[in-house]
């Protein structure tokens, strides 16, 4: 049985008092060590921001890239190790601005890649300039004025990308946050968890007290059905006094994309020893040539 | 046999074929015994524009094209207006009638004109009209007395995926024009190419090619690429013939995306290779220190092509190497290979997974489109597949880490600066890579120790690439006159004008310098100690390896020959230069 | 009175014959003249392949840039002379595939910019590889097994950025591709054309025959009604025996970026005279600092 | 008056208004007719890890920061950790009473302990904890006699965006604070900085400030950026000034974009500006060909830190030199100007347009961390306003094009290599601008000589643009022993270790290096030509301005002095190294 102190490192963190990455950076270790993946079995990449710190801090094979290009490394790390549970760990200025034409793909391919996307709506790490998901009007740095911006919508996007599971949590509710990434674990696919996570420095004004009244679960509601594209579609844009959490949408028994390459048939990549090439294979290998 | 050497240059629009029967007529050649030099130039358009494929056939080994032609098939008007000009006296012209020829001045400098119904030919067969490529190839054999039968055998291989009856089509479409031209010019042509008998069966491959043969058989497992010329056939053979050979090619949906790929394949433990031109290259540049940082062991091919920017898609430059070698913030190791023959690219191929395990950094192997593209003849054995190995350097097997005491330190201090790498997937090692600065545990730090160790141990590492370093191969006679020096494709080219210069009774030498950093300062050194005159001949505007040459190794460059109009160095156009410098 | 012939550029098109790119270069000449816009009023944005050697065959001013970013470069152009009108014409490996990021961000800020993507589902000009429209299965160069990446959906990606016009055209019926191009044109904001284009060279399965008997007009289907979200992203979906074409989806009155822009209300930044500084302007730069 | 000069470090974690203090007591100094220098050092991270802000005064100009501090301000334990052994005998440390101290080591050392319940005093004003560091500032006043009412004028300066309320809290936590200092120990400390009367108004700023300005009043109209440190407060300074002064700012989604976005924006003719670091800068290299090859006089800021990769996000390094002057595929025309002072960041803001736009390609304005970060008082005249011109080079006017017969040609040859240019928009000038090879009427080709052509009249504009490289800058006796080769940031410290090894008698000058590229040869050869023993002192692993210096003048480079810690230099630290080589 993995525990979650499996998952405890010495380093502790750096985050400011109250952010929201400490609790998702529990959630994750609670859904890992629940599903009973021992922290050797999981490669967690990151982007940089705030957020794309938690392998740092804890004891679990990490890959910390750089701003925006999580999702290609883990599509690779995937591809060379699909023995390995790959989760990429990043912010929105990360995943949803810098990366969103990687995340568009990841999407389309349905790799088996959980992506869960610290999004507090603003750049923490550069202390505080507007991010793609900052609501129009929100004062910044970099928009002092105002942002004009409209923001992107994640979900809208996921949906319209292809992605086969979309999901919300906050961490504020962690227990519903950790099962929601849990069955974005267990769920073969690209899973994308957008959490609602407060930042306590750069944007207070959409933190805890914004969040707690507006939340509710899409679980709870009554007729909520994940697989129905068109409710999902509506799901997607309902934003302000009420905001979804849970699963927006899933589809199950599409074929990942590491189901449909044939040579990954044989096991990880890594796995499969190298070729013992032959006599035979050299003819052929020449053959092509003459 | 009257012939010993002959050039052919087939001439016509992009979409007429030039370049596939070019190809196939190259690899007839090989086929009936004869050694072959291949080398294409088209436009960077689908349709139109004016492509030529040269084909250059001797019984003795070719390293070069060159710039007179024997005989010319022109498909189009322009490529009669563009090469006729070209053909030496006593060589001759195909083309369609219709075409206008200055019948005159060719007559006047004893070039025979041979015009061809070719499209007749080819709809006399049944053939479309794009067939009078193939009309034009069988008339070419049909003046040279070369062999129907092996030409045969090309035709088959190239249509067989195409069906029987696109097969037979040509294959009747050929043996007319063979058959009419031999009938009606048969006897005015002085060229011979029969088959040479006895001669060795011999391989036609490209430098594209060899670096994929290399990769492929040095155990390369994943391939990322966007296509990109002159790149994009090393993607595509990988993509042809990965499943048969365990290897997972990935189209990405940009060269970022390539690039962090393979770091993420390369990280799990998998050799990975993204091939790319510059424009790639430029989008990979942040990745690249990524690799560097992470110590991850990636391979990028880099086939460059005229730039800046777009530049000209689909010609030849070397302007690039001082960009791949400073490519990305900060400093770090990389290993640059910049392979200049068919041999040193399959070996490329192999050796760059070795140094990048080894080194545990980036390589990149430097070619560019005349390399990549241009095809040559070696003998079966000129690669040495079994002599290919696998060394993955300092990495930590299974049992090694069951047996490990103490916590595994993947950036451990070592005077080598090499630390012993574990995959991820052991529990007793599992650890941060990150492309912030660290600790030896992986651990990010922004101390200042740390980050001077780590940053003398990374760069340690180049001191020892660098004993592994192919030293600069030497051409010609020992003691010359002049040195002429060059990197990477101009290789052939090269070692030509010294054969060339030799026969004129001239005193030259030349050095070829093939891995490029940790550049081999010592060995260029005393390579070019005993040089009277060094010249140095390269694809470039601004004299790049000249600057690296004197700057690593004091020796003092005389005179410079570059090029930078987008076409490949031909022993004639050095030739013509070496008189004004 | 601007003339088609005003567009006529000296240099010939080096497309293959029968290439889609044909009927669009010309629709876009007719859309432009029609509008009574002259070349010198236009700037068109083009990134890499085929398609995008358009500028270079048509009398307008041209910026031929890179792979892929065709509209950053054109959102740079358009804050810095809004009196331009900008049109971005590129690929659909261009702007769905490398672009892709870009593009949902132009769609989000909503900058008055047409895009034309000329969308033949394949890699023309480096001859033949799958593109991110390919079909599932489509076996090309760089997928000779067949592609397993699902193929991106342009409608339904541009409804979830926020674009705020959404078309599709096909080459063989010019007019009504003229039609909906002038319409993009006219709309104030970010405005899709997508446009079916057959590439008689390297994508056969998908061209002329293909579409033909596919295509129908949306604004032919009695009660489609563009400025309905929900009907709009059901639309999106429909690709089979079926291929909608037209106006997609329309909201007019949201302000654009350039709108928005403070500097930008006193005229097109580029007319904008270098200020003259006075000492009171220093006097002020200066006190920031004491 | 018994200080002329002193340095006071205030430490803590982030979160702790280290910086923000730091700031308010520069300016604050500098308001009572001090010089000023100023520098941070700080962790990536939003809290916690330990920050600190040095601010070193004296009644004469001060270049840099020195390694001894005078008065050390700890919030932290880890700050009385790290940095009690840098206090010199004579200084003192204030510290809350309950931090441990080791008293008896700093008796020893003459250091005086000052236990202030910095705390207490800000809660019993009604203030947070958080305004302790206010409470350090009052105290470091009261002990040093420093006037109140300055200190006061920054406060309200500061808080006032924040309400009355702050200012008043802040107000009576530092009066109450320098009181209770000043009662208890007022006597105890031998400095004093009183205000020093009849001194003159001082500007304070940092280096990205001062390269804002200069864009500004050089005409900057359009920012395009994405955040990155340490170049992120030139787009801030943009943004917010942006609106007032006519200049629109776009916070971009990643710096491929803001290249881009430049690009287009200067092409249609508006000046443009992107500031970055050196890992935003790898994804502009892409972008950077293409205005190379449309020749699109854009600006880019390159702020650099350590890398590779993420390297060490809040520290400074000068690794990224040989990176941005070959970044990009092939081979064109760039200007890389790396300013060393905040007078000549200025410079260098409106110089870059105007070079820009005369040589019609990209300009670099190569910084890096200690220089974007550090501020420095300088006087108010110190930077020219007036003084600042637009030049834009050939830039025809709508009167020039109204007049033009014949067909506009926007990539003439010319023997200067600048090609008259028409903005986009007038009906005479309608051209296309491409990033592939092109004629000069801008129409792509693909030919030999037009290519060569253009490479050639691009390259050309290097040599007239090194008309206007501003030669290197000397500083001390004209003949001397050892001289110290420099470039950008280390201007400061290497000036004034000249200056130490001056009053030590020993022999010593320098030479600052400010515009690199094109690389002012003869302008270096020639001021070198009298150096005795040269000594390069640069923050990096490899000596990239040493290589560029030997292989451009010839001039040997004897020794080298290099850090790669991510910490600046000081003139101490130089000396010591100095001792060394
Ligand atoms: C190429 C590049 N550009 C810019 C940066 C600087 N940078 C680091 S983190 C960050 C934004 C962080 O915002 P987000 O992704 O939302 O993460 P958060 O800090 O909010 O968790 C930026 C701009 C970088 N590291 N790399
Ligand atoms: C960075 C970069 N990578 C690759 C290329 C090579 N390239 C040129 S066009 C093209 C794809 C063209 O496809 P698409 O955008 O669909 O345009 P089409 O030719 O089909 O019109 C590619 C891969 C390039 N020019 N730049
Ligand atoms: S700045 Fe915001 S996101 Fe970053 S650690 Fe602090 S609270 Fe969290
Ligand atoms: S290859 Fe296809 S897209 Fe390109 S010109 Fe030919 S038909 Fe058109
Ligand atoms: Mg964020
Ligand atoms: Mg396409």
């Amino acid at each position: 049985m993995v525990e979650f102190q499996d998952y405890r490192s010495p380093v502790r963190p750096t985050w400011c008092k109250g952010c929201g990455d400490y609790g998702i950076w529990n959630a994750l270790k609670f859904a890992l060590s629940e599903l009973d993946l021992a922290p050797h079995e999981v490669l967690m990449v990151s982007g940089i921001g705030c957020g794309s710190k938690t392998p740092d801090y804890t004891h679990v094979n990490g890959l910390h890239t750089l701003h925006g290009r999580s999702l290609p490394a883990a599509t690779g790390a995937r591809l060379a190790n699909h023995g390995a549970e790959v989760i990429c760990v990043h912010g929105d200025g990360d995943g949803y601005g810098m990366g969103l034409g990687h995340m568009m793909h990841a999407a389309r391919r349905n790799l088996d890649i959980t992506d869960v996307v610290q999004n507090n709506r603003v750049y923490g790490l550069t202390k505080g300039q507007y991010s793609p998901t900052s609501p129009e009007g929100f004062v910044s740095k970099t928009s002092p004025q105002g942002a004009i911006d409209r923001p992107v919508n994640p979900w809208a996007l996921a949906l319209a990308a292809g992605a086969t599971f979309i999901g919300r949590g906050f961490p504020a509710d962690l227990r519903h946050l950790v099962e929601v990434i849990k069955k974005a674990i267990q769920h073969r696919g690209y899973a994308l968890v957008d959490v609602l996570q407060p930042c306590v420095s750069f944007n207070r004004a959409y933190a805890y007290d914004y969040y707690q009244p507006r939340v509710y679960k899409l679980e709870e509601e009554s007729g909520y059905d994940p697989s129905d594209r068109a409710m999902a579609w509506e799901r997607a844009h309902e934003w302000g006094d009420r905001i979804p959490m849970g699963i927006l949408y899933q589809v199950e028994g599409e074929p990942t994309y590491e189901d449909q390459v044939p040579v990954l048939q044989e096991g990880p990549l890594v796995k499969q020893t190298f070729r013992e090439w032959t006599e035979n294979d050299f003819e052929a290998l020449r053959s092509e040539f003459i | 046999m009257a012939t010993r050497e002959m050039t052919f240059k087939i001439g016509g629009e992009a979409g007429q074929g030039v370049e596939s029967s070019g190809a196939g007529f190259a690899k007839a050649f090989a086929r009936a015994g004869w050694h072959v030099f291949g080398t294409q130039d088209y436009y960077s358009r689908i349709r139109g524009g004016h492509n030529f494929y040269q084909i250059r056939v001797a019984e003795t080994p070719l390293y070069s094209h060159v710039d007179s032609i024997d005989l010319l098939l022109a498909l189009t008007q322009e490529a009669v207006d563009r090469h006729c000009d070209e053909v030496v006296p006593g060589g001759g012209v195909i083309c369609e009638e219709c075409l206008e020829v200055d019948c005159a001045t060719l007559d006047k400098r004893d070039v025979s004109y041979f015009p061809i119904p070719l499209t007749d030919i080819a709809k006399e067969q049944g053939g479309a009209e794009v067939m009078r490529n193939t009309a034009a190839l069988g008339a070419a054999a049909g003046l040279t007395g070369f062999p129907l039968e092996v030409m045969a055998s090309v035709i088959e291989d190239n249509f067989r995926k195409k069906g029987t009856e696109a097969v037979q089509v040509n294959l009747r479409v050929a043996e007319a024009a063979y058959h009419w031209t031999q009938d009606k010019f048969g006897e005015g042509f002085d060229y011979e190419l029969p088959r040479i008998e006895d001669a060795p069966r011999r391989m036609v491959m490209d430098g594209n090619q060899a670096i994929a043969l290399g990769a492929l058989l040095g155990g390369c497992k994943f391939v990322a690429g966007y296509p990109m010329t002159p790149a994009t056939s090393v993607l595509q053979w990988m993509a042809t013939h990965g499943d048969r050979y365990g290897v997972v090619v990935k189209h990405t949906e940009d060269e970022i995306a390539a690039m962090m790929m393979i770091i993420g394949a390369a990280h799990m433990g998998v050799r990975a290779l993204a091939p790319t031109s510059g424009g790639g290259f430029s989008l990979m540049t942040e990745g690249l220190g990524l690799a560097g940082m992470t110590e991850t062991p990636v391979v990028v091919v880099e086939a460059q092509r005229p730039g800046p920017a777009t530049g000209l898609a689909t010609r030849t430059e070397q302007g690039d190497l001082l960009f791949v070698l400073h490519a990305s913030q900060g400093e770090f190791p990389r290993i640059i290979l910049s392979p200049g023959t068919i041999e040193e690219c399959f070996d490329a191929g192999w050796r760059a997974f070795n140094l990048a395990e080894t080194y545990q950094c980036p390589v990149i192997i430097l070619s560019d489109n005349f390399l990549a593209n241009s095809v040559r003849t070696i003998e079966k054995d000129a690669l040495d597949f079994s002599g290919v190995h696998i060394d993955r350097g300092q990495l930590l097997t299974e049992k090694d880490l069951d047996a490990l005491e103490g916590e595994y330190l993947r950036y451990a201090y070592t005077k080598s600066g090499i630390s012993p790498r574990a995959l991820p997937g052991h529990p007793k090692a599992v650890y941060q890579a990150t492309g912030n600065e660290h600790s030896p545990d992986g651990q990010l730090t922004e101390e200042r120790e740390p980050r001077r160790l780590q940053m003398e141990k990374r760069l340690a590492k180049l001191e020892c690439a660098l004993t592994e370093m192919r030293g600069p191969v030497p051409y010609g006679p020992k003691k010359a006159e002049t040195t002429l020096v060059g990197w990477g494709s101009t290789y052939g080219p090269l070692r030509e004008t010294v054969d060339l210069l030799t026969e004129q009774g001239e005193s030259a030498n030349m050095l070829h310098i093939r891995d490029v950093w940790p550049f081999p300062a010592d060995a260029v050194r005393e390579a070019l100690s005993d040089a009277q005159r060094t010249v140095m001949v390269e694809g470039n505007a601004t004299g790049q390896m000249a600057s690296l040459v004197e700057a690593h190794t004091g020796v003092n460059i005389d005179h410079h020959i570059r090029r930078y109009d987008g076409r490949p160095f031909s022993p004639q156009y050095i030739m013509a230069r070496l008189e004004e410098v």
